[in-house]
């Protein structure tokens, strides 16, 4: 704890200060205290049902929290929903993937932030289509996936390409901070080689990014620093940049083999 | 892309095969029924050979169509058609709204005693709700005070609905139930008629088609083409995703059962225009038809699909329907077994022919 | 004293009128209170309205049946209880096996339909029509009330006397008592090319809904013939204008108040007539003036 | 694993914090709603003290309570209590059925046809239906015609439902129709009455109470504790995903439409026999309160959610406010309104006491 | 195509002809010719959208198949549903995954083929919950994952949670021929690795297996042989077992950059 302290406030643009949620019975995360600094890529690793998204969904919005604070950007936040995070500046690609199943790749792409004509009609302006619809191609462009018609409905779609539909709305609009919770899952060699290449490119805008992934491999080529959850806890903190750590060693966190000397005393 | 045959990255992609629109199926649900009528027609016996919609013998608008059939055909499902424009709506967000009937009946009810004249042939008018400041008012005043009284139920029915999170059906039930005793409250169960001529014209011969009209086409537009289409439709397809998409889902749903509930005063005023009276129970039945006109009409009752065009000609099933009844001198007995049989029929058949283009549930 | 009352209908404006004259009368009258509910023509409804208010041990009950021939249960129930109880307006099946403490203030449904489709055949002869032949429409209530089908019987029956079977009935539709079904279904009638020279509704209300359709299509109401039934105050101006050639009047507000007498007479164990009649009466043009300001 | 705080793979669970089960928030509005009418009772000057359910001044019983009392409440929720338990069913397997009160009136007029006594005060049946034969009948005969005709409307209703896919609302809505319109024809409108001694015991007293509990504990067992009661949430809860794990959801479907029709014509059968008659217009608006008293009870719309428990409280809250209403003479104006208020509260006091257990949609 | 049909028919336990699928305009399977031979594990990969969840919904009678024909185990058959084709022995794990939300984890486990008593009353007879509760505990030992409790419903369950259910489902029952569409796109490091020795189990009792992934090195473990999608089409059948093929070569078929010989007159 007392090291993380260290850092500059002004240089950290999320922090969760014994983040709790429990669903009844169920203590899915406790005490999460977790630091990101302004322009770094953190990956969370972690088993299954570890809490990995239940801590995205506590940051975004989506979920009241049981306890604890966050702030973001400086500030103490309280996000009532999903709409405030993204208006203070979070993009966040769901594991769930949060698609209308019933409209087509370009009405989910802008869903929440139409391109509009006419604006003085307040909630009936009128929708710009053919802007959408342009600026759709060149989005799906970036994620490298193939898909019969932009004009069809979500739910023709196959697995992998819902999910650049989902990443590919998340790389559209600038913000102050991206999270993606796995977004390679269902992805071909080739889409996840192109979504990577769109996180590298956040990288090198100074963007900050949270990705939650299973994927060694990506985690080690992409990010600066490995978090790992186990059973709601966070149970390490690895600067694989700078220190000298295997993949082994990760799996030994995530098992449950090791455990992160700063965080011993709270250790299941 | 305008007429290639890839898609993004190269997929192929048979453009000519596009979806078949859902309206035409219900369209040519339509024209079934009427051909079944103009059949029925020449075969029964007791018909002369008659026809539904033409009219060869008198030509007395000097044109070979019964004018007089097309245009009660229409008439009599303007009312619950300009309802059903707003169920539309509610439906496809993905909730359901019982309490338009009864709403009509209370707004008949309420709209009616501001809109009465002083004098009925002569005499004093024998159905007084108010005192003398009541009498002859523009007719603006009794439009505003059901469209306000419409705009309030809609925003509790939208309000309970999206931050209670109570079903839709429950919320709109209940109210159901508060309009009904509404609309029995207001002058004790008497009748309230004698309108003043301003507001007797709103509903007089074929205004409401009119109106219905209208309506149909503004938002034809606002669905397909604005915002509040767009969130409509998302939300109706996921709310939770149209949520996390950074919707304000709750501000939308409250908005959406406004503009529902008043649609159906709107229609309330309407109705009690053309009958120059309005009545407690007016409006009965009219919430399950509207739904069902939207339903025929191919919107989802699992929310996220359905369009207006889709709603207009659900209801011109309904209007074609009872004229043919009148037509073919149906017994009324029979009439009901009929009506639901060709309902199912209609539905059935559209079912079908969406079979054809897609297998996937 | 409590008197509890059901009423078969509150969206029915000629029981409305009747429930008017039973509170107003109940209400006028110290110490007496009345709780009037409605059975929302619903039979089964009624009946546990009747268990209720046995339950909250009222003096007296009132019931405006919905079916005449659901009156056995609920006889049996206030019997039972040992609680009086009067039948209005409509006449009960067990009629004649009602018990001591039960009553009735009833008129026969037969006149009201009989009454108007006569005055009806004499004008159309009048008009010169029996000789040539009449044709009519007949607008019926709601299928599953018996009034409507007992007053669509009687036009049947009128038309099948001698006298009135130069009338033949070309179709009969439903409106549901409601003028705006009434109205469609004329505007679909006139659709048809066919002419008619009478229409027999069972309510003043969709004979008025008819009427209206008529005008619209530019049919004079010289030419036509209309009758109904209630003697509703619409019903009065449009025969005012010259619209309604006839309606036929049943005291409402007198048939209300009577029922709420004999009830606290029966709760008194004072001894009242186990029948009381009330009449219908014919209201044309000529006596309209007597009716004004009556229902 | 049975005291364990340890789930599988030595999860950390909490297993006192078990979920709060949903039955109890709708029995403590129940509750609730009972204290409010006892309080009105002591608040209310003109009712002098009164109390609903207790009668400490006559004890006309030998008991405190007020047994007539308690026996109308639940007594008159019963015959719609028994379509819930069927209404359940359909709307947990996802589906809805609007029918069932038109059914009912269609079944107990034939139901009741095949059930009169030849002299009636020793005159001929003045009711008579058909001729000689069907006098006098054993009380079997016109039960299972009765069940046969619902049975009959169900198979019809699922094999819509399932094998044309059209949407359950549409389906039961031309149902709806057409059992009205079977309704009025049987007699042409006319009421049936006067059955014999054997068929009036069926309704007599207390007997649509003990055949309400008995149904209400049989299909309790069968929903929690049979293939059917399990495929029949799996197919609520996702019909696809049932399907694909090899349900076979056509024939389920039609099962449950036929024991939901089967259950609305027993209503009718005790229905007719407690009321002695059978008419037309019986059952109107039926299908709209066993659904409410389901939806109440908490089984969810969207499907996949529900109990009969949840339903039998559901009844019981409609049985307290009809019969609290009267209790407080409650002018027939403000009952509508009242109850209006009351379903959607007791709805709203459900979802608030579930959220507090769990905050996810 | 000679090739294949070199192999003893008594040899083979799925074969596919000319399979087709189109929705509308797309054509989403196109002319699949396949084979698998008793005992054998294929891989299918191939980019998102390429046809390989189309492919497993045909031969499993999800959906109606446009032209075709598909014998399984030496008879021609025609699925009407899934139900068909469980009972004729294949059991599959769907990308969709196809639980029912509301349901606890024994219920789905156990869907459609519960385990009962008084089975004399038909439609109506009744669950031994004991025995299935018990039974579930077993099949979820197997995938490693960890939950809560067996009593969650599905809907609580993380997106690993709810795949291991799946895969327990699957594995719980003796079947003819087992496919699994990304069975291990959600799961963590221990969960994979767990669910790759059931497929390796499977492989030693001689059971045939067909799993659609993109992990390649998943495939080059476990797998005989590849199998390659491409828009809609097979355009590799890849022997990896015998062959010296590598990563990259199959990438190359992946994305269009090779084709096999014999797809060669019907390529893209
Ligand atoms: N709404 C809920 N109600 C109850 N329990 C829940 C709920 N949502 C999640 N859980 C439980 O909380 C725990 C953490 O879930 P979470 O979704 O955060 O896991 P995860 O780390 O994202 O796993 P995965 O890698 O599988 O996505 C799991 O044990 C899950 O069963
Ligand atoms: N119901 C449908 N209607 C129309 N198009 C569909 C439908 N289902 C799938 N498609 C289209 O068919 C193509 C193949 O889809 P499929 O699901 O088989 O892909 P896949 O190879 O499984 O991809 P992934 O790796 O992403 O799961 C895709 O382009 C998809 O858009
Ligand atoms: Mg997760
Ligand atoms: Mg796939």
């Amino acid at each position: 704890m007392s090291e993380l302290k260290l850092h500059d406030m002004g240089d950290i643009i999320l922090e969760t200060r014994g983040l709790t949620k429990h669903y009844g019975g169920v203590h899915a995360l406790e005490d999460a205290d977790f630091i990101l600094r302004k322009g770094e890529h953190v990956a969370i690793m972690g088993d299954n049902g570890a809490g990995k998204s239940t801590f995205v969904r506590q940051i975004t919005g989506v979920e009241q929290k049981t306890r604890g604070s966050i702030v973001f950007d400086g500030k103490e936040v309280e996000f009532a929903g999903p709409l405030d995070a993204r208006e203070a500046g979070i993009e966040t690609v769901f594991q769930t993937l949060a698609l209308a199943d019933s409209l087509d790749v370009s009405d989910n792409l802008f869903l929440g932030r139409e391109k509009t004509m006419w604006n003085w009609l307040g909630p009936f302006r009128r929708l710009d289509y053919k802007a959408m619809r342009k600026d759709t191609l060149a989005a799906l462009e970036k994620t490298g996936v193939k898909i019969p018609s932009i004009r069809n409905t979500i739910q023709n779609m196959s697995g992998g390409q819902r999910q650049c539909v989902a990443i590919a709305r998340t790389a559209s609009f600038h913000s102050k901070l991206t999270i993606m919770d796995e977004p390679t899952a269902a992805l071909g060699v080739q889409e996840t080689a192109q979504v990577e290449n769109i996180i590298r490119t956040l990288k090198e805008q100074g963007e900050p990014l949270i990705l939650v992934s299973h994927n060694m491999r990506q985690v080690f080529d992409l990010m600066d620093r490995i978090i790992v959850f186990r059973r709601g806890r966070i149970c390490a903190n690895l600067d694989i940049m700078n220190e000298d750590i295997s993949g082994e060693d990760v799996v030994a966190y995530i098992t449950g083999a090791k455990t992160g000397e700063e965080y011993m005393e709270s250790a299941v | 892309m305008a007429d290639s045959t890839e898609g993004i990255g190269g997929l192929k992609y048979d453009k000519t095969k596009r979806a078949w629109p859902n309206e035409l199926n219900i369209f040519f649900a339509l024209i079934a029924i009427v051909l079944i009528f103009e059949a029925l027609g020449q075969i029964l016996p007791y018909m002369n050979g008659q026809s539904m919609l033409f009219d060869f013998n008198t030509k007395r608008d000097g044109t070979i169509l019964n004018i007089a059939r097309l245009k009660i055909i229409i008439l009599q499902v303007s009312i619950i058609g300009i309802i059903a424009l707003g169920v539309t709506q509610v439906i496809i967000s993905g909730g359901i709204d019982l309490s338009s009937g009864p709403l009509v009946g209370a707004a008949a009810m309420i709209v009616m005693s501001f809109a009465q004249t002083e004098l009925v042939n002569g005499n004093p008018n024998p159905k007084a709700v108010f005192g003398d400041w009541a009498f002859d008012l523009p007719v603006i005043v009794p439009v505003i005070v059901g469209l306000s009284f419409g705009a309030f139920i809609g925003a509790i029915n939208g309000s309970l609905i999206a931050y209670t999170r109570i079903p839709p059906f429950i919320a709109t039930l209940g109210m159901f139930l508060i309009c009904r005793g509404i609309a029995q409250w207001w002058t004790r169960g008497q009748p309230v008629s004698f309108p003043t001529e301003g507001y007797a014209w709103l509903g007089s011969g074929m205004m409401p088609v009119v109106w219905f009209l209208m309506l149909a086409v503004l938002f034809h537009f606002v669905l397909r083409h604005t915002v509040y289409g767009k969130h409509t439709y998302a939300i109706g397809s996921n709310e939770d995703a149209a949520r996390m998409s950074g919707i304000n889902v709750q501000r939308h749903k409250i908005l959406v059962y406004m503009i529902a509930s008043m649609l159906a005063a709107f229609a309330a005023i309407v109705l009690s225009s053309k009958n120059l009276t309005a009545q407690t129970g007016m409006g009965q039945f009219y919430e399950l038809f509207a739904i069902a006109m939207a339903v025929i009409g191919g919107v989802s009752l699992t929310g996220g699909r359905g369009s207006v065009v889709g709603t207009v000609l659900g209801a011109m099933v309904f209007g074609v329907i009872q004229s043919g009844f009148t037509y073919i001198r149906l017994d009324a007995f029979y009439q009901l077994m009929a009506m639901g049989t060709i309902i199912i029929s209609a539905v059935v058949l559209d079912q079908w022919r969406q079979k054809t283009g897609k297998s996937r549930s | 004293e409590t008197i509890g009352a059901t009423i078969a209908r509150f969206d029915d404006n000629f029981l409305t009128v009747m429930r008017n004259g039973m509170v107003e009368h109940a209400e006028a009258i110290d110490g007496v209170t009345i709780q009037v509910e409605d059975a929302a023509d619903d039979v089964a409804k009624q009946l546990d309205q009747i268990n209720n208010f046995i339950a909250s041990g009222v003096d007296a009950i009132i019931v405006n049946p919905v079916d005449t021939s659901a009156t056995q249960a609920m006889s049996d129930a206030a019997e039972a209880a040992g609680v009086p109880l009067v039948y209005i307006n409509r006449q009960p099946v067990n009629l004649d096996t009602l018990p001591d403490n039960q009553a009735m203030v009833a008129s026969n449904e037969v006149e009201s339909g009989t009454l108007s489709a006569i005055e009806a055949c004499k004008l159309l002869r009048a008009a010169g029509l029996g000789v040539v032949g009449a044709k009519g429409y007949i607008i019926m209530g709601q299928l599953s009330n018996q009034a409507a089908i007992q007053r669509t019987k009687d036009v049947d029956d009128v038309v099948g006397m001698d006298m009135c079977n130069f009338i033949t009935i070309v179709d009969r539709q439903t409106s549901e008592w409601s003028r705006d079904k009434a109205q469609d279904l004329m505007a679909n009638w006139i659709s048809s090319g066919e002419d008619f020279d009478v229409v027999f509704a069972n309510n003043d209300e969709s004979a008025i809904g008819s009427i209206q359709a008529m005008k619209a299509a530019g049919i004079s109401m010289e030419d036509v013939v209309v009758v109904g039934v209630d003697a509703t105050q619409d019903a009065l101006v449009a025969m005012q204008a010259g619209e309604l050639d006839a309606t036929v009047f049943q005291d409402a507000f007198g048939q209300g108040s009577g029922s709420v007498d004999a009830a606290l007479a029966l709760s008194r164990g004072e001894d009242v007539p186990r029948k009381v009649w009330i009449p219908f009466k014919l209201v044309t043009p000529a006596n309209m003036g007597d009716f004004l300001d009556k229902n």
